[in-house]
């Protein structure tokens, strides 16, 4: 009934959010979900207090080749200068045929 | 004592605050609405003045201010790379923060003035929005070089002439001058009655913020604390001259050297941040919420408005 | 130009702001607590008034007000389902947008009023409540049939009921009417003070929310957009005509008419998604925000007003 | 009717619609917003106040204050132990909240002397400040014991005096205070013009807490509901008898009686869910916000009012 | 001293919170966790701007069989007419018996 | 390209959000990210519409003995007297390194 697709979430700047939307968009994911976040990491504290130290964290629900694609293609346009950290991880869906468009 | 101005004193418990590690803030949906209001107020402001006066007269001034807008981050940049030997997209963005302006600051000499019943010219909100664009030009040119092709102007413009800040100036700015005196009397309680309380929240909240940044001044040193009170003091000068030079009243230049030697910290980070992403954001942030806006609110414009004064004086102007 | 009102103003600043993609948004819990602000506003206003006036004389009125809610769907629907070829459900969906009405032109209209020195029955507010709930209760039986036992009857009264929109309204009539003028003075300066600048903050993100429906406006079609202008204008005039026949002043016989052309977009849409899930949320929505709101704010109420006065000269009223 | 006061209808309206479960809610940000007007205001006023006077005249009533807000707690705590059965932390929680204040009465309480034409000692915010924080020392002591070294307490100061309770009323003490009564004047239509629809907005929020809190009451039974009512008429007379030593007026000595009679539910909760977090929160909130908090709005004022009057009467007081 | 249940992760509309929560009342989880979100999907952009538009996260823990009649009576109820998107996955917790009441 | 560490997940009172983060520090991992949330569990609703009674949703990746050190020390701290849920689960990121320290 079920079947399992990749689950890709990122820890990122508020700053970047339409951007990275953008390269989402581009790179053609079937859809995301972003929530407001705050945190910690190698840069810092960012408290969310004011947008310029804000996080987002944004999840990515796809088929593993277009996940492997997200990660390289978002580790090469921001991961050496914003604040960014990746995970991924393996998910089990219904209608898997809506990921991997 | 009681000649500081109350709003002077909500910055500092703001410090306070901040520096003994207090829990207090303002939610944030609650700054980006008192910001917002503050924004439209001044536009709301400049576009009555504006309503009340024929625009081309005013053009000989604008054009002086827009070529000053582009004139400081030039004088700002080779301070700080050679001087100061930060990288040269470090100082492009440091460059581009110093060149453009602060609203905040501006909202606060404005109040000044009043406390004070100093006449001003009101359309000099005009100039917040003409001082903040071309300074990201500038900074993101003096980063990339200028035959860069990999910078997406489109992007830049986009961020810069639609981002919030801009937005509300210009969106005030053309309310006010559309509706003139009259037409804004029934909201003038929400946006001019409320208008310093609502500058003292804010500033309550930029003293929370500012201490934050107080930390890192450790980090980068004297140079960059130098830095942040030199150069508006130098901005201060130029903007005076240039004040008195445009036959603006003391009220106005004062106004100008104000807004000169303020520097950005909300527009042009977040242009910076997308445009020119190697330059260190922390640096400029510092300098300019760490140390030019407290400069800036508690000293320098009482004495931008002093030196107006002298230089009026020794210009025999009034 | 200067006759404009300046919340009309901020209402197309809004449109243009979103129409260019700018990133100005009103942060979500400040728009909630502007329409709430709004909404107390409205209820007080109305409660304040039926203080001074013995509630029975009102019943008349009350009555006709209710029936034309239950008629004024059953005349949208079979024009949707027969002329626009949409699907049952959406046809009942649509039809108790427009049966319904809409909180933010009342307060457009009610401001339009003042502005314009017209005089009108404030007690009116009382019938945004009752034309509020009765199109829901259609709208579900024309989508789901009169015999139907899958409506969970009790859910939607509790969501129509109980939603937001019509506590905030009944609450702020009840405290109205149980403080009288006198009572509210205290926290009129809230209330009443800052209604307009409220108002126009609201009506700014209205535009900012209505530029992002005129997208779906292409893909609906010209029979929506036909529908979103024409049918308002046949409510105002059915309006309009029970105004006059209840004895208002053309001031009160205005706004029922602006009320009766007004579509809603906040309580009826959520009672809609919950009921009758089946309809087309985006529908009902880039109809009655994309089009209907807009038209009204911008034409329609002041083309309400030339037309109960060109009514009163017929009928040799006052 | 008319008398009363039309922010208690709104905490009426609050538990009305949190009982019959509408999904009315003030946004959080909202409701902080809401909170933190109301602390400055309450400080600045007591501020601007204490401008007028020298210091040390108020060192006797600060004494007395002082010692009051160690004795109270100590006075509830063996009751709640010994007659309510309650375990010795949750003992001294719950004395912790009745020994402290709640700042929404207080509020209240002010806004009662306006409405009444009662004139009170304006520097009474003092004692709102010097008696929120010593009951919550003594309630960690109660619970932990005089010799425990598992206290931190660095972290429980922090906890208390940079919370954001009294870092506000605080704030608000020293910045009126620093600016007087003119100086304050420009944000004063922000802070004081409002005041009272501010008040309205927060007590709509409460009542919709309070609703909330009612579902435990059933829970907490009978002995829970009574302490809430008849310790806060224990130390409400307490409070009358020290104002009146004191020499306070028939208006402060109602308000003194009234801060002695409230129960925090804010600073306390916060301070005794980090210091003792083995006490059950569930217990001692829903006494302090489900009964004393309702008690004291809706009748505990009124009453503490009369009772200073009737011992002025008695004492021959003016 | 860790046990592997499920983890169902909800994304869908905010106008269904209620009705939701109360199914999951319903079915018996032991517990669930809910926070604000935006997104993109099939149905468009669901910015949050306005409540219409506003998406929910919504997780929950327990065990593998209440997972699946969770995911079985929402994909029943909900899937033809809201956005909603689900995803399940094992994850570790400390005093399993909590999530298998 | 990735590697498999561990991810923590808390859901805790807002109330100890400045002790638990304390407590993150001095175990030393390298980074953590927070988000508000509301939810129901053994202690009831907690329904976010005030300070006491609303929860935060915490992440920590770190390496899976930082983790189990977490888990432990979180338990003994707060799992008695605090409303707190944790799982942990198996990722793959980039740069394990960064999670490892
Ligand atoms: N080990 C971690 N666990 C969870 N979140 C992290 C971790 N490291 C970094 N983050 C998140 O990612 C953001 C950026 O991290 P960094 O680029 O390391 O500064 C931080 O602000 C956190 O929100
Ligand atoms: N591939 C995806 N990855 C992450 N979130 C998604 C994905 N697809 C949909 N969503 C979320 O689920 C919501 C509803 O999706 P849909 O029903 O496809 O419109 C969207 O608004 C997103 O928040
Ligand atoms: N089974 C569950 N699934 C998801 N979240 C849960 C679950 N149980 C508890 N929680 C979350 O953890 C918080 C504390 O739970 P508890 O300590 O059981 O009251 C709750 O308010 C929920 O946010
Ligand atoms: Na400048
Ligand atoms: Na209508
Ligand atoms: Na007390």
């Amino acid at each position: 009934m079920t079947s399992r697709i990749k689950l890709v979430t990122v820890f990122t700047e508020a700053a970047i959010e339409s951007s990275l939307v953008h390269e989402l968009d581009g790179i053609g994911v079937p859809g995301y979900t972003i929530t407001n976040a705050r945190g910690k990491g190698s840069g810092g504290v960012r408290s969310g207090a004011w947008e310029a130290n804000a996080n987002i964290r944004v999840e990515i629900l796809c088929a593993e080749a277009l996940a492997e694609l997200l990660i390289s293609r978002l580790q090469e346009r921001y991961y050496e200068h914003y604040s960014m950290v990746m995970y991924m991880s393996d998910v089990d869906v219904l209608r898997p045929e809506k990921f991997s468009s | 004592m009681s000649s500081v101005d109350p709003i002077i004193w909500f910055f500092m418990f703001g410090i306070f605050a901040g520096v003994v590690k207090s829990e207090l803030r303002l939610p944030g949906p609650i700054y980006e609405f008192v910001s917002m209001l503050l924004l439209l107020t001044i536009g709301l402001k400049g576009g009555i003045e504006l309503a009340q006066r024929p625009f081309f007269t005013l053009l000989p001034e604008i054009s002086a201010v827009l070529a000053a807008g582009f004139a400081l981050p030039l004088l700002a940049f080779p301070i700080l790379m050679y001087l100061g030997r930060f990288s040269r997209v470090d100082s492009a963005s440091i460059a581009a923060h110093y060149g453009s302006v602060s609203v905040g600051t501006f909202a606060v000499a404005v109040a000044y003035m009043h406390s004070q019943n100093i006449f001003y010219e009101e359309y000099m909100a005009l100039f917040v929005v003409i001082l903040e664009v071309p300074a990201i030009l500038v900074g993101i040119l003096l980063a990339r070089g200028v035959t860069t092709g990999s910078v997406k102007w489109s992007a830049v413009m986009h961020e810069v002439l639609l981002g919030k800040g801009v937005m509300l100036l210009l969106g005030g700015l053309a309310i006010g001058w559309l509706s003139g005196p009259q037409g804004v009397e029934t909201i003038s309680p929400l946006f001019f009655g409320l208008f310093k309380g609502i500058l003292a929240l804010f500033l309550l909240e930029m003293g929370l913020i500012t201490a934050t940044q107080l930390g890192s001044l450790r980090r980068y040193g004297l140079f960059l604390v130098g830095f942040g009170i030199i150069m508006p003091l130098c901005f201060a000068v130029i903007g005076a001259a240039l004040g008195a030079w445009l036959g603006l009243s003391v009220g106005g230049t004062s106004i100008l050297a104000t807004l000169f030697a303020s520097a950005s910290y909300i527009a042009v980070p977040a242009a910076m941040r997308v445009s020119v992403p190697e330059a260190n954001p922390t640096l400029s942030l510092t300098a300019s919420l760490g140390i030019t806006f407290p400069f800036n609110i508690l000293l320098g414009i009482p004495l931008y408005h002093a030196l107006s004064t002298k230089l009026f004086a020794i210009l025999g102007g009034s």
